[in-house]
């Protein structure tokens, strides 16, 4: 437990140099703004290029199955750079979720080398919101055909192949057999649908579903906490810039002490969350039985921090944080569902109580 | 002649014998009530007053809704009744309240407020909008862009702070006027915020023309005046009147609800946040109570910075507590809204709505300042900018 | 509800300046801290001049029984004060307290107008720490003759007259018929003592305890408000006029804006539970039906107000605020201990749950 | 010569084989091991070390643990370990280095800190203990006040900063001392604490005499010289190295014992509290890995700010949950305690001295002035005091 890795390793640095050059070439804050008045032209192209050209999309799956092999610390330095840039494309969803949820089962290494190699993106159909210890959701198989509603799901507008509960098992449903209806959603950057199969065909593509499900789910919440560490950074970084440049009464705000005391204490924050997420996503790597802890700390320490440093750099922008054309609401709103999805802070605190033997009033 | 409470009951009951609000034509009656001193009883008489005590403007409200009586659009031009009106009556000449002060009350004049400049933000004096006169006694031509001004789409005049001697310390050099945004070089730009409406506007003047008989109060004395002003503003914030009024009362009624969405820590941030929301109701009232016996106070920046916190955070735990529906939004679409309603809408616009209690009308770290200067006496900060020309100050 | 007074009257701001006097004069903060050396000498001389000789003692007691007559809100006044000297005198115990138990007894009345007089102290036989909404503990009598123990009760050490619950009703015990042990105490204050009764002689003065007993709790709680904000003010007002005086980095301290921010929150923080305790007082004062809110909500914003003034004040005053010498640390262990007495906000907080209609999770 | 891990395990081995702790007096074997280069690897040959990484040296420490070697004092002697001895090193002369690490190191000479005063606080450089020098190269004679002097009363020897040119700006008029606290002009008194402990000293000093050779640095670099000791200090507080270590250990146990007392309000705080606490671990281990790789950092003063806030906020929530237990104390009598143990006693005690947290070793607030400035590269404050004689300053 204490002598895990929880700095960058040099293959982690230039990952990330690479990802934040495509990123920074093909992620204009104006076009993911432009999302939140339905223009997503920009989600296609960009997760073309990181998905199936940069090969992001099999960073996960084994190499015999088309994969890049790497681990979930890879993953990890991916998602901070995409929620450094609140980028809108189904990596967390499709390449980390779906592709766990698959990737121990002998029925779906078919669809794991499509999704590895970026032809095919998959969505596991359950609410964003919900927490790996939740109950799961699941439709009904009257006759073999799927029928029933999940609401709210990432990464399903994205998709082509849907990852169905149904039966105690897991169904790869093409996207072409349900109706995906978009939601209007708090974070235009990971929009969600609601997804309604009406007698749908499906394959069986893992057997214990529970097993599978929950584990993907604890391993997004792991890896979630890397995202929202990006999207703190993003804050604290944009708003220090900008309080060194901002002059008022003759001085630079950022001079001011009170600001200054403010954001000392985000940055002690977002180091905080650093070491959090990097704890999750080695523990994650490593196979270790500490992974429960571990995701439950990450989320509930890191998803409230990045809601903290997103609503900061909106106040402290002052006004020009208030605005549709400063990229902070991007942050605002990402941090606020991220905070909500794989399940509240409050509810991986709940669910660490337990895991720690600090025992709820009976 | 001063007359107590008892009389004044009276004449308003005679006023509403002789003007029927039934059969009278709306601006008539409005027009008519304002000419009685009925309107806000504590200006003077002549501009729409007796003299009388501000408390006492309640019970008069209450009889004229209770008869029927229409509205003098209060919703659309609060700018105009809190802002301008105590301004124009405290520095104006008896012209200008001739002028103004009526069709102001009665809503035949919509108000909007030109303070705010992209370039000053917190620092309102060190604006840059500039106003030239031609020469002694002569129009005011003035350039420069204004922000965050609600309402300059539907208004008709503007309170307007602008640089009259760029030469002189930035305090110094600011003259008061009041604008008329029918003018041509008066150009009003939506500007959206994070909710995807746009509240506000951007507005450019251009050469526009201000007689020299709507400048408020002397020139170079437009810093004490858009003071008097912005205290004006921030007296109408925070607190309010009644036990889960505001956003309490919205997270609450949630919470009632939707038993199935109850957890145990988000039980202990709302009953902590419904004791802050009673505590801060009983503050109010009691500033209330001080400002009604004349005890002064710069409590109502505490009310306001106390106010933004409680919205901010019973708006992010209402998300939370909803969970799966707290993740969807209802409208992206840009309008221009001709009435916010802080608690209105959906959950998800509360919550960024709320963002901006504690940047509009002073941010909390401005009014952190003044509560600590003005109201502990504690030591101001070393000034950089006090003595030096606007102009040459580092932008 | 909504036109409660929440100012003071001249009538109460007399009484204020009196009783600040008598304090300055006579509560003298080297014999405060004495006291946690075991030197008890400024008690009785202080609470002779308080209670008797100014007729604080006497306070809520009707005219007819030889008291005042005043209202709560008077007493809050003198809570207040009381607060601001940290003074170690019973009369939120005896003149509060248990002089609200008798009240509106008929078998109280000769004990009441002696404890008007302040010709004798009395205490209820409770923890400190007891809510109004708690459990009653009890003594038995097996025979007539009360046993049992009760522990951590304040005023006992002062007190002639013990009131003490048993088989329903409350025996007032004199003192020397009991066990009263001094304990050492986080405050020493209101230094607290064990009461143990081991067949003593008591005479039934209230037939039903739980009426009386939780009325008087429950006001107790709403006056314990008033000595608290007492506390908070002298933290606040000790603090800013040190850190105008005192001068780091050629500066005073006081000047320094994230400093002057944290005073101007601490100062909102006061004003408002001066709002809150005023509240209370008025709502007891008057016999309103909101008085269960209004106390549970100024023992739950109040007490933790306090504590967080004395914390402020001893972190702002550096080292010095760390010493023996200065007073800082008696308002930090009286502000502590108040807000566990009469149960701590949580407790409070559980309470207004309940009366204001925010179901906890079943 | 360099050595590998390997080799310096066999080192350990051939000389603990050689030095039998069952049969080696005490003081033989501590002396032995110094010159052995085994006592602090990291320092150089001829100073108790080999020059090797720092990091090595817990490995070396287990295998004298486990062969039941003798300890040197470590708890008596932080100050001399912690913040003397690497600064002598920096700084020090060949003389000054081999006369005062050995002793130190063995702990046959307790070191203590005379850095604060009374009149200074955070201000450390306006201190105003003046050191003059007897002719060129003559004897210093020491005069001032020092408070928070931990261990004074037990020290041998201690590290002292005192102005040396009061007609210099502050901070170039400090010069750093290494002062004999046997010397008769030294008195030490006990400060008593809101504890009821006197953990802490006073230190009058009346004509102390120091040698030209117990200078530390030129004269007029003191300032420099003490920033590097600070620096020491910080990085040794803050971060607990295993799970539950420390404060959240003691708190969770007293929740898991008394399972009577839980509530949902104090659960959640607890919770909360257990996370920070935990988050705060991993966070303290980060900053050792980047310290071990070398990579510079002010980490150091977040970690103890966080300690102390943590620290605070569990030690106050154990006292709510005790309840009526809460309100009793062990102990008020004045004692001297030789050993600080922040955890220790009773649930009151460590409330109370979680307060000095935020206080001892640079208060939060100067902590995060030097975060806000060294790692994010924030404005300094507007200096009223930099270039103004010692003498000239508001005090």
């Amino acid at each position: 437990m204490s002598d895990v890795n929880l700095l960058y390793t040099e293959v982690e640095d230039d990952l990330r140099a690479t990802v934040r050059k495509l990123l920074t070439d093909r992620c204009d804050p104006a076009r993911v703004t432009a999302l939140y008045d339905g223009d997503r032209s920009i989600v296609d192209g960009l997760w073309r290029a990181l998905g199936a050209e940069l090969g992001l999309a099999g960073l996960l799956v084994a190499e015999e199955h088309g994969g890049a092999g790497a681990s979930a610390r890879e993953a990890a330095v991916v998602l901070e750079e995409l929620g450094r840039a609140a980028a809108p494309v189904p990596f967390l969803t499709s390449a980390v979720i779906a592709t766990l949820v698959l990737r121990d089962s002998e029925d779906g290494t078919g669809l794991l080398g499509e999704l590895a190699s970026g032809e095919r993106t998959a969505a596991l159909a359950v609410p964003l919101s919900l927490a790996p210890h939740a109950a799961l959701p699941a439709v009904s198989v009257p006759d073999g055909r799927l029928t029933g509603t999940v609401t709210s799901v990432a990464g399903a507008i994205e998709a082509d192949v849907l990852l169905v509960l149904a039966d105690g098992a897991v169904y790869a449903v093409p996207a072409a057999e349900a109706v995906v209806t978009p939601v209007i959603s708090l974070d235009m950057t990971r929009q969600l649908a609601d997804v309604r199969l009406d007698g749908a065909v499906g394959t069986r593509v893992v057997a214990d579903a529970e097993t599978a499900v929950r584990d993907a789910l604890a391993a997004g919440a792991a890896l979630l906490a890397s995202e929202q560490v990006g999207v703190a950074q993003w804050c604290l970084e944009t708003t220090v810039a900008y309080l060194k440049e901002r002059k008022q009464f003759g001085r630079a705000v950022g001079g001011f002490q009170a600001l200054k005391h403010r954001l000392a204490d985000l940055a002690t924050g977002v180091e905080s969350a650093t070491a959090a997420a990097r704890y999750a996503a080695a523990t994650l790597a490593a196979g270790d039985d500490d992974l429960l802890v571990a995701s439950s700390v990450a989320q509930a320490y890191v998803s409230d921090l990045a809601v903290f440093a997103a609503e900061e750099a909106v106040q402290l922008h002052g006004g020009i944080g208030m605005t549709w054309e400063h990229p902070a609401h991007l942050y605002l709103k990402r941090a606020k569902a991220d905070q909500i999805a794989l399940g509240t802070a409050g509810a991986h605190r709940a669910r660490l109580a337990e895991l720690v033997d600090l025992p709820a009033p009976q | 002649m001063s007359i107590d409470e008892h009389g004044l009951r009276r004449r308003v009951e005679e006023f509403l014998a002789a003007h029927d609000p039934a059969t009278t034509e709306r601006l008539e009656f409005l027009r008519a009530r304002y000419d009685a001193g009925l309107a806000w009883v504590n200006y003077p008489e002549g501009h729409g007053g007796l003299g009388l005590p501000r408390a006492w403007q309640p019970a008069v409200d209450a009889m004229f809704d209770a008869a029927g009586a229409p509205d003098n659009n209060r919703g659309a031009n609060g700018i105009g009744l809190g802002m301008a009106a105590p301004t124009i009556l405290r520095f104006g000449t008896d012209e200008q309240k001739q002028r103004f002060l009526r069709p102001l009350w009665t809503g035949e004049e919509v108000w909007c407020q030109l303070f705010s400049e992209p370039g000053a933000g917190s620092d309102l004096a060190a604006l840059g909008t500039r106003a030239v006169q031609e020469g002694d006694g002569g129009d005011w031509i003035v350039n420069g862009q204004k922000v965050w001004t609600s309402g300059a789409h539907n208004a008709r005049l503007a309170i307007l702070v602008a640089r009259t001697d760029p030469d002189l310390p930035k305090h110094q050099g600011i003259t008061y006027f009041l604008c008329d945004m029918t003018d041509p070089g008066v150009e009003v730009r939506p500007l959206r915020q994070i909710t995807g409406e746009a509240e506000f506007n951007e507005v450019f003047l251009t050469d526009v023309r201000i007689p020299d008989a709507q400048r408020l109060g002397e020139v170079g004395q437009g810093w004490a005046v858009a003071n008097a002003t912005l205290s004006n503003e921030r007296v109408s914030i925070g607190g309010n009147a009644v036990r889960e009024g505001g956003m309490i009362g919205v997270v609450a009624q949630t919470w009632r609800d939707h038993p199935e969405l109850r957890t145990p820590e988000l039980h202990d941030r709302l009953v902590r946040l419904w004791v802050e929301a009673e505590v801060s109701r009983l503050t109010g009232q009691r500033v209330r109570q001080k400002l009604a016996q004349g005890q002064p106070g710069a409590e109502g920046a505490a009310l306001k910075v106390t106010f933004a916190r409680i919205a901010q955070q019973l708006s992010g735990l209402e998300l939370e507590l909803l969970g799966e529906d707290g993740l969807r939004y209802s409208d992206w679409t840009m309008v221009r809204p001709d009435h916010v309603d802080f608690t209105g809408r959906d959950a998800g616009y509360r919550y960024l709505r709320a963002k901006g209690n504690s940047i509009e009308g002073g941010t909390s770290e401005i009014l952190r300042n003044i509560m600590a200067e003005r109201v502990l006496g504690l030591p101001s900060e070393p000034r950089v900018d006090k003595d030096v020309p606007w102009k040459d100050l580092a932008k």
